[in-house]
């Protein structure tokens, strides 16, 4: 490594890089065409664009972790002005961990389920010679400092799975930081986690870059998340950069009707209306009427789980027609409660008045709320068989035909199989599902989490349309406030199994009083602020 | 559990002494053998775990094959089958033969090194017929006739509740010393062998008895009694040369044995296969069946395919190895005619035939395969026959104790004795379990112990052999040969017509 | 370690449960059985007061409950009652065939793990090669020829055609170490080899998945050598780890050295329960069938301990 | 350039290789089996001799035209020995299953969707049948109980239900928490339809390849113990008992252990790999994609 080429201003140069896979209809299939890249030292440089665009293999061929069928067809990467392809593989691996740095997106799977955090990040180390013990534990604990753990003594001794997603994420920089690389290669590291989780591990890495003088090379699929960390960002289509630059001139002004299409997607406000839902009146009678319940896993006889309350105390009302808000944390009970209102779970105090209404629920995961085994046609009768509604022939037909009409779905649809549909529209049959019963009350938990932003949209206006048809009213538990913030009348903050706040939307997002609340809500204005927000 | 462990080591380091004398040779050859053909020692493969070693209760015949080695009665079988005077140098017997009297061999020593004594004979044979104490059975059956065992001049005197002639037999008996509480589990004897260790399921061990009253005999250091899993293993032992001897062998697999290594001896063994029908069940209880049945069956293609056509075939309950007892005019009664008994079957009403099943022991390889030709022959006839297996403790209790079965094939053994052959008909015997019955063949056989005249009696045995087969009493196949290999390095190794292995004669050949 | 002690607590009333039911279905399938005890050892021509001063005799009058206990407490000292068929302690019988069984069991296993392991990252190296699919060809074929097949030519192949190895020739381990492994090494084979192509198979596929996983990717990413990754990373965390492997080969091994010893005829354990079977040695057979039950049953208790104390991710579940 | 071509044309192998092993496997598999098949259906209308009928002039004939598979030691003729074996072997793996599948059924799904203490119950239940070794079990029944083909048929059925249990437990944990099992519960479904009507179908793919596996080692289970001389009946032909009728004659008459062992073989085998072709092509390889 010559002295003039670690000075360059670029400290990687992609030239005319292009890779190929292997794929059965194709031959060849290319998955990087003649990509040209370059990162200015001590930037951070942002890496966004649908999935299947080749964000993440741009990634792993500057680290040198291909998958073994991959092959490049063409190019050169420089690191530091060094030309990695032409660099013996053995000298290639070493030089990850020691200039290069990875952190990857799963937290949870990322480390050694059977190394305790010390080994895991004593090894790091050791492979790059060192190997003086105090040494070694001296400069895990300085990093595991830096990475924001107050008490480290006690982490060196954890295995990862005694750890929360975000304190793993938080060792997995420590051992991508550890020997103080000049580039930190971090491949989505925060979809898995949530909001509040998210902004303090962007600010943590922020903080790192500043104070080591790190490079990042930041992927992430989440424009908001770009938006708000990364000093430049590049789009990348079909395996080429379409657009780059200065993050805040690519967001606000795109050049390219892709990127702005990316963007439009990303946010939900050109579908949402503020008459979008009904207003309810708080006079009728409560559709459904909880008064200090507890619940949760309990030893009965014939559960699995361990005893043990998930959500305490609870109580609230809800009324016809209107849409109820929860939001809260990962873990703070959301499921829980919809779980136990919709019956899955037997509370284990208190008391969940439902005046006779039948319920529908819609679940997160588009992928499992369907039975993959069964067409779309059983899945609409299942609920007939179950709540035993004898129907003609003639009648039966009509009502399918008419629920899928509903739901937005071709008749033809009826003989598919789950498999055979895309995400939103099997969350729209999971709906058709519900609708077919004409329930009074419909439970949402998390619908849109696993959808695109153009899904979660239409299964929104679907949700929207049914409350203005038939008064169903709409417990809509998610994460995200920006969509709770649009379409609730009330909302319920929950934390640690209660409830901490509710209220008028209005009021609760204007001027929150629990800390929950305060943090979600700042959390949610970071990341929908530009760069110079964080920290 | 220690003392387990320290019994099993024990056992172990006996078996390896056994196997280092093979080692070992000081100016002997390579089997340990002087010039004189002294010394060695032989291994014997037996299929059959021994059940007791106490002589006088033992019943398996597989287990008397070994005591012969270690226990003598007053006197003993040769190889033809003849009896000879052993620990008794003679005998006389009264008119009524109700009283006999012996004269005990002197200078007998048991194993134990003690004196054989007229008291440890009077003991032996007290024990033997239940004599010891006050409501004791006899320990051998046929023994119960005895009234009073006692010595009288120096003789011993055994005398009889009634006349019997054929009790001779049961002067086999063994005599083993008084002084031995559990004659079961410390074999005492006077054999010329003596009863060295018992490993279960590996192998029975006897040494050399060095003080034996005939002084030239044995000449084998050691016998090994190695116990087989099945007639294969055995196959593969003898060819890997583990075992020198192996009786009870199947002609078929002895002819493959390399000539040059293995000599095969032969003899009719005195047993009798029958193919049993139960005379109370339906259609066997009508002799018209029966003898169809008798003349369905091809017994010569019956011993071709079960013991490789190593067998006499039987038309009745005795075998012709029997000697004089035996009528040759009754050869050759039956012979396959198909016809004839295809008529016979419609006569007595069943020219459909009918159903029945074969309960048979699944430890005797022979008797199944002879079975399973047997089915092949009687369906020629309409007799729908099926196979049913048990094992021998089930068979034993529900066919031949318990009668109750359909029809059997089984190999009957018995003593070396007309009479033992030929009494299990008697209608109470209990033995009887083809439920036999004839008032005439009881009468004639109730008189032949009386009778002292060896050819009168012969001339009983023939009539009633031919009450046997005039009633087509059961159906008989085959007199199996006893077949034994034997290494081609022994000589002097003699094949009994009963179940017998003496091993007092057998010896290398030696070798310079 | 109060979680290490919970984890071993719940196993130990697991142990004892599983335990109590194997001693129960044990007792009850030899209790129910057609045919009395005491007449089968009379014989046939037992009176009927024989058998029931022999039925007093071994406890069969008194109440199920009660004759359960007891043979319960029996197994436990080591009395397991009076062999039928042979006339000495069961226990005694036991202890004479175990070392057969045991050194078949010790070779097998040593062939198994010394086979299985290279072979499986060899081919996991390159999943799909031409070694790959050698092997597992062979695997296939391995498992699926029945034991005696195997062992009728195994036989056939070096001791009738090339003279090695002595079949049918026992050696007690004491007497002629030499022999006594040269009978037990065939045995051993024809056990190992289907046993090889199972670990084969569950490695190798565990290895792949493994090699696959986030984690090894970080450790990539942290500079680490492939080869460290394997020996680190990789072999502690396929499902089948040498715990599992021992424990399944140990638990298997019974079955087939039931059929392997017969072909062979060595004087084990597997030869013995053919015995006692053929004899209907009943206080034989139940106290075979419940030892070689519990011997299973430890194997795998242990092997969850060993497995909980290598990964620390069991104690929560 | 040189290598990285080299590279290429290798990854394209390999591509092809785990698209193709299935399919493979698959038809290799069902070819065997359907040879055994249709051995087995042939030998319903039609055998060259009666299986059964001895014959002493004919005793231990090599293959010939008159014999073409040779004759036994009893003079029977070994191909339509190996015919009428095929129906046995096939009855008794086939049957077994079958029960094995019901006993499986019943614990397994059960015990997964309940859980709990009764979960805890059937699992050491099937955990207690699974410590005993299964030829040992399945032997020790049929001892005591007497070896007829029924005894055979429900003694391995038993020795087998845990393992289904087990897939079906496990297989019925995983997805009883999935949504639609959740919203079949919420519709208040019987759980006994929730079990067997949307549970059961989707754990097909993890439960055909244990079927499979589970008739090729009911078949190497059920031929051991006729080997062992507790399996069928006399005269009745199956291949463990041929063999071990066999064994004696292993080094003079070949013919009667390579005939039987290859049909047996040949059965398992094609078992082996339908399951393992059904394995590959429902979980997609797992390497490559």
């Amino acid at each position: 490594m010559n002295k003039s080429s670690s000075k360059s201003v670029n400290i990687i140069e992609i030239k005319d890089f292009s890779l190929c896979f292997p794929s059965k209809t194709e031959g060849m299939k290319p998955v990087l065409n003649k990509l040209n890249l370059s990162i200015k030292r001590g930037s951070i440089f942002g890496v966004t664009g649908n999935s299947g665009c080749g964000k993440t293999m741009t990634a792993m061929s500057i680290a040198s972790l291909l998958p073994k069928e991959a092959s490049i067809q063409g190019g050169d990467i420089l690191f530091n002005g060094q030309s990695l392809l032409s660099m013996d593989p053995h000298s290639r691996r070493l030089l990850l961990g020691d200039k290069i740095g990875v952190i990857f997106q799963e937290p949870m799977s990322a480390l050694d389920p059977l190394m305790r955090i010390e080994a895991a990040l004593g090894e790091v180390l050791i492979s790059h010679g060192v190997k003086d013990k105090n040494e070694i534990r001296s400069k895990i604990m300085e990093m595991l400092k830096v990475v924001g753990f107050k008490n480290p003594d006690a982490i060196l001794n954890r295995y990862p799975h005694q750890l929360s997603g975000g304190q793993r994420q938080r060792i997995l920089i420590a051992g991508a930081a550890l020997l103080k690389p000049s580039l930190l290669i971090c491949d989505e590291p925060t979809s898995a986690l949530d909001t509040v989780t998210t902004i303090s591990i962007l600010e943590l890495l922020r903080s790192m870059s500043i104070s080591m003088g790190i490079t990042m090379l930041f992927i992430s699929h989440d424009l908001n998340v770009v938006g708000c960390f990364c000093d430049y960002v590049a789009v990348m289509k079909d395996g080429a950069i379409i657009e780059k630059g200065i993050t805040s001139r690519v967001l606000r002004s795109p050049q390219t009707p892709y990127t702005l299409s990316l963007l439009r997607k990303s946010r939900l406000d050109n579908v949402l209306s503020n008459d979008f839902f009904l207003k309810p009146n708080y006079s009728e009678t409560p559709l459904l009427e909880v008064s200090n319940m507890s619940s949760g896993y309990d030893g009965r006889l014939f559960s699995r789980q361990k005893h043990a309350n998930v959500i305490h105390d609870i109580s609230f009302k809800m009324y016809p027609k209107e849409v109820l808000g929860v939001i809260g944390g990962s873990g703070c009970g959301k499921t829980t409660l919809a779980k136990t209102i919709c019956g899955l779970l037997t509370p284990t105090a208190g008391t969940m008045l439902l005046n006779d209404v039948i319920i529908g629920v819609v679940f997160q995961d588009p992928a499992s709320c369907l039975n993959p085994s069964h067409n779309i046609l059983w899945h609409l009768l299942e609920p007939l068989k179950a709540k035993k509604i004898k129907l003609s022939k003639l009648e039966t037909r009509e009502l399918l035909i008419a629920t899928m009409k509903e739901v937005n779905l071709k008749p033809s649809y009826l003989l598919r199989y789950p498999h055979q549909l895309s995400g939103g529209q099997r969350q729209r049959v999971a709906i058709a599902m519900c609708l077919i019963l004409k329930p009074k009350l419909i439970i949402a938990d998390e619908p849109f989490s696993s959808l695109d932003a153009s899904s979660a949209a239409n299964v929104l206006s679907l949700l929207s349309s049914i409350n203005h048809k038939y008064n169903t009213a709409i417990l809509l538990i998610s994460h995200n406030l920006h969509i709770v913030s649009k379409v609730a009348s009330r909302v319920m903050v929950m934390d640690s199994g209660t409830i901490v706040e509710s209220g008028q939307l209005s009021e609760v997002f204007a001027s929150p009083s629990s800390q929950a609340a305060k943090d979600l809500l700042e959390a949610e204005r970071k990341l929908n602020s530009n760069p110079n927000a964080l920290s | 559990m220690r003392k387990f462990f320290k019994r099993f080591t024990s056992v172990l380091l006996i078996a390896s002494l056994g196997l280092s004398l093979v080692a070992c040779n000081g100016g002997k050859d390579k089997n340990g053998v002087d010039k004189n053909g002294y010394g060695g020692s032989v291994t014997v493969g037996i299929t059959q775990e021994p059940k007791s070693f106490d002589p006088h209760m033992v019943v398996a015949a597989g287990d008397e094959e070994i005591l012969f080695n270690i226990f003598e009665g007053l006197f003993k079988y040769d190889s033809t089958g003849t009896l000879q005077p052993c620990l008794a140098t003679d005998y006389t017997v009264n008119e009524e033969a109700t009283e006999y009297v012996f004269t005990i061999r002197d200078n007998v020593k048991f194993h134990n090194d003690q004196k054989m004594t007229m008291a440890d004979v009077i003991y032996s044979y007290k024990r033997a017929t239940g004599l010891l104490n006050e409501g004791d059975t006899a320990l051998v059956a046929e023994l119960d006739c005895v009234t009073d065992v006692f010595e009288r001049d120096g003789k011993l005197v055994i005398t009889l509740d009634q006349s019997n002639s054929e009790i001779l037999t049961y002067f086999t008996t063994a005599i083993i010393p008084a002084s031995v509480e559990d004659i079961g589990s410390t074999p005492i004897g006077t054999g010329p062998f003596v009863f060295d260790n018992y490993t279960v399921g590996v192998s029975v061990t006897l040494k050399r008895n060095d003080n034996y009253w005939q002084e030239s005999l044995p000449y084998l250091d050691s016998v090994v009694f190695k116990i087989l899993a099945d007639m294969n293993s055995g196959d593969t032992e003898i060819r890997n040369g583990y075992i020198d001897i192996f009786p009870h062998y199947t002609m078929d697999k002895a002819e493959l044995l390399p000539t040059e290594s293995f000599n095969i001896l032969t003899c009719p063994s005195n047993m009798v296969q029958i193919f049993a029908l139960n005379s109370t069940f339906e259609p066997f209880s009508n002799p018209l069946v029966r003898e169809a049945i008798n003349y369905a069956i091809d017994r010569d293609a019956l011993i071709q395919l079960s013991v490789d056509g190593a067998g006499v075939p039987l038309t009745t309950a005795m075998s012709p190895a029997m000697g004089d007892a035996y009528d040759t005019s009754i050869d050759g009664t039956y012979s396959q005619d198909i016809d004839y008994a295809n008529e016979l079957m419609e006569e007595a009403g069943y020219g459909d035939g009918f159903d029945v099943t074969i309960t048979i022991p699944s430890e005797y390889l022979v008797s199944v395969d002879t079975t399973v030709a047997l089915v092949d022959q009687l369906s020629s006839i309409g007799i729908n026959a099926t196979i049913e297996q048990t094992d021998w403790s089930t068979w034993l209790s529900d066919v031949y104790a318990g009668r109750n079965y359909e029809a059997t094939v089984i190999f009957l053994t018995s003593n070396y004795s007309a009479y033992d052959v030929m009494s299990r008909y008697e209608t109470s015997n209990s033995g009887n379990f083809i439920n036999y019955s004839n008032p005439e063949y009881d009468e004639i056989i109730a008189q032949i112990p009386l009778t002292t005249d060896i050819n009168e009696r012969n001339e009983m045995y023939h009539e009633l052999l031919a009450i046997l087969v005039a009633d087509n009493a059961s159906c008989y196949i085959q007199d199996p040969l006893e077949v034994v290999a034997v290494s081609s390095e022994l000589e002097g190794y003699q094949v009994y017509p009963m179940y017998v292995q003496d091993m007092s004669t057998v010896r290398y050949i030696a070798s310079n | 370690m109060r979680e290490n002690l919970k984890f071993i607590l719940t196993k130990a009333v697991e142990f004892i449960l599983t335990l109590l039911v194997v001693s129960f279905f044990t007792f009850a399938a030899f209790s129910i059985l057609p045919g009395d005890t005491a007449s089968v050892i009379l014989g046939p021509e037992a009176t009927p007061e024989q058998i029931d001063s022999l039925r007093q005799e071994l406890g069969l009058d008194k109440p199920m409950v009660e004759q359960y206990l007891n043979w319960l407490a029996g197994t436990f000292s080591g009395n397991l009652g009076q062999s039928t068929a042979f006339n000495v302690p069961v226990s005694s019988l036991i202890a004479q065939r175990l070392p057969v069984t045991l050194g078949m069991c010790a070779l097998a296993l040593i062939i198994v793990i010394g086979v299985s392991y290279p072979m499986a990252i060899l081919s996991s190296r390159k999943p799909f090669h031409l070694a790959d699919q050698v092997f597992s060809i062979i695997g296939h074929i391995a498992f699926a020829i029945p034991p005696f097949v195997l062992s009728l030519l195994l036989i056939l192949l070096f001791s009738n055609l090339f003279g090695y190895f002595a079949v049918g020739q026992y050696y007690a381990p004491t007497d002629n170490f030499g022999g006594y492994l040269n009978s037990l090494l065939l045995p051993s084979v024809c056990i190992a080899i289907p046993k090889i192509a199972m670990i084969f198979k569950f490695l190798r596929s565990s290895i792949i998945t493994e090699k696959a996983s986030d984690y090894i990717k970080t450790s990539k990413a942290h500079g680490l050598s492939d080869f460290s990754i394997l020996i680190r990373h990789v072999l502690p965390n396929t499902n089948v780890s040498a715990i599992t492997v021992v424990s399944i080969v140990l638990s298997d091994i019974i079955g087939g050295s039931l059929i392997v010893e017969q072909v062979f005829n060595l004087p084990g354990l597997g030869r013995l329960l053919l015995m006692g079977i053929s004899r209907r040695d009943f206080p034989l057979l139940s106290g075979m069938v419940f030892y070689l039950a519990l011997a299973t049953v430890i194997i795998y208790f242990v092997a969850d301990i060993l497995n909980n104390l290598v990964d620390p991710r069991m104690r929560l579940k | 350039m040189a290598d990285r071509k080299a590279k290429l044309s290798t990854s394209k192998v390999n591509v092809k290789l785990t698209s193709d092993l299935g399919r493979i496997s698959f038809v290799v598999g069902a070819c065997m089996l359907g040879f055994v098949f249709l051995v087995f259906l042939i030998s319903v209308f039609y055998t060259p001799y009666n299986p059964n009928m001895t014959d002493a002039s004919n005793i231990l004939k090599a293959p010939s035209f008159e014999h073409l598979f040779g004759t036994d030691h009893l003079g029977r003729d070994v191909l339509s020995r190996i015919m009428s074996a095929s129906k046995y072997t096939i009855f008794v793996s086939f049957a077994g299953i079958a029960i094995a599948l019901v006993l499986g059924m019943l614990m397994g799904l059960t015990a997964g969707y309940w859980g709990g203490i009764y979960d805890k119950a059937i699992m050491l239940l099937s955990n207690s049948i699974m410590c005993f070794p299964g030829i040992l079990l399945a032997l020790v029944a049929v001892a005591v109980f007497g070896s007829s083909m029924l005894n055979v048929v429900f003694a391995l059925g038993i020795v087998f239900s845990p393992s289904f249990a087990r897939v079906l437990r496990t297989g019925t944990i995983a997805i009883s928490n999935r949504e639609y099992i959740l919203h079949a519960k919420i519709l208040k479904v019987n759980p006994f339809r929730i079990m067997v009507v949307h549970i059961l179908p989707n754990l097909l793919t993890a439960l055909i390849p244990a079927v499979v596996i589970g008739l090729a080692n009911m078949t190497l289970f059920e031929s051991a113990m006729s080997f062992l001389g507790l399996g069928v009946q006399p005269p009745a032909a199956s291949y463990g008992k041929m063999l071990s009728d066999a064994q004696s004659y292993v080094t003079t008459s070949p013919w009667l252990i390579v005939f039987p062992a290859f049909m047996l073989i040949l059965y398992i085998l094609g078992l082996y790999f339908i399951s393992e072709g059904v394995r590959i092509r429902t979980s997609r390889g797992g390497t490559i994609e």
